[in-house]
């Protein structure tokens, strides 16, 4: 299915990337997560948390076509 | 929904526009505001100049709201605006404009505290420190 | 000794002024400012339309300065300014400015909460609620 | 001695005087208030504070000659 990698910040500045389509095989978070740190190596030695279809999820959740997964680094608002 | 980013850096005037526009509202009694100024902070003998501010937009927007929501929730407020920069903000410009008003002092100055707390930890809101020779480093949260 | 009673109500365009100054001072990361504003209350079927301040004014500037250097003793601030209204001001009008700065949030929110209770408790200062009819009321804080 | 009397607010529309120079006999801060509530029998049904010299006193302090006596009403300021 495609799913759509968004990176903000230092980590779209580490991976040169910002929007990324991605056709995977990968049904739940932690095996798209994994396919994601294969791409892109840079990311294993950075700090981020994850959004999926904009809502920080902790857990591994199921992914849907057209979901949104979004590598955030730590947040500097305020 | 009402937007919380705003392009560029927040002027003093717009705080006292947005100070002026409540002045019908005579059953406020107390207003607070809580303005966040870019420091220019020496980090290894050089010179923050201004911070590039970039953000999950759709995804902050929705945390703005939130944010906004549960204040009203918590708080006995009559108004409540957050207003967050992005984009270059130099240093000694307001990149944080947080406004509440209530009938009484206590819950417009606790509400105020709440949405800035709320906003330092849940809106995912990205800052470049730009040093003046042009390099930058990522600023993070303390 | 710095003057905090102000002739008459205090305008947005001093507010957005005083916050204006501030932008030189680029060691400053956060500022908490305090707005008391003239409710329109009703008492008994009559509205408030205005408050007429008065107060001891030596007794009051003493405290007053005696509050601000309570506040730069207890918390770490970069400035500090305390404005209240003596005379008229009308419903919707600003009667109460305060504006703590600071490098962190946390200074400035605890110093602006800090002053504004010391003003509402130590401050000689009075209030002749006015009504529609031009009668009026003394006014008590609660 | 001489002592200076200060009305304020509700106290002194009340009494109708702000200002009053008062040539008196009395030595402590007690015995003053009373002669003002015996000149100004009104005072007694409001609720005051005393300033002397612009500080708040709640004690029986000695007065001096040229001291500032200042009934106060409750403060409304902020």
């Amino acid at each position: 299915m495609n799913i759509t990698i968004l990176f903000f910040g230092m980590l779209a500045e580490e991976t040169r990337t910002s929007v990324l389509e991605l056709n995977t095989a990968s049904l739940k978070l932690r095996d798209l997560e994994n396919e994601v740190l294969n791409l892109f190596p840079v990311l294993k030695k950075l700090t981020y948390g994850i959004a999926v279809n904009e809502i920080i999820v902790q857990s591994n959740v199921k992914l849907s076509p057209g979901s949104k997964v979004a590598f955030l680094p730590p947040f500097a608002g305020g | 929904m009402k937007k919380s980013l705003y392009a560029g850096a927040i002027s003093p005037q717009k705080i006292a526009d947005s100070i002026a526009h409540h002045q019908v509202k005579t059953n406020i009694g107390a207003h607070d505001i809580f303005l966040g100024q870019v420091r220019a902070d020496e980090i290894a003998e050089k010179k923050v100049v201004a911070i590039d501010y970039s953000c999950y937009e759709e995804m902050a927007e929705k945390v703005f709201h939130e944010i906004r929501e549960a204040a009203f929730e918590k708080f006995d407020l009559t108004c409540l605006h957050i207003y967050h920069s992005i984009g270059i903000v130099k240093a000694g410009e307001l990149c944080l404009f947080v406004f509440t008003s209530s009938r009484h002092r206590k819950m417009a100055m606790d509400a105020c505290r709440f949405i800035v707390e709320e906003i330092k930890l849940k809106a995912p809101v990205f800052g470049k420190e730009v040093f003046e020779d042009m390099t930058h480093q990522w600023k993070v949260n303390s």
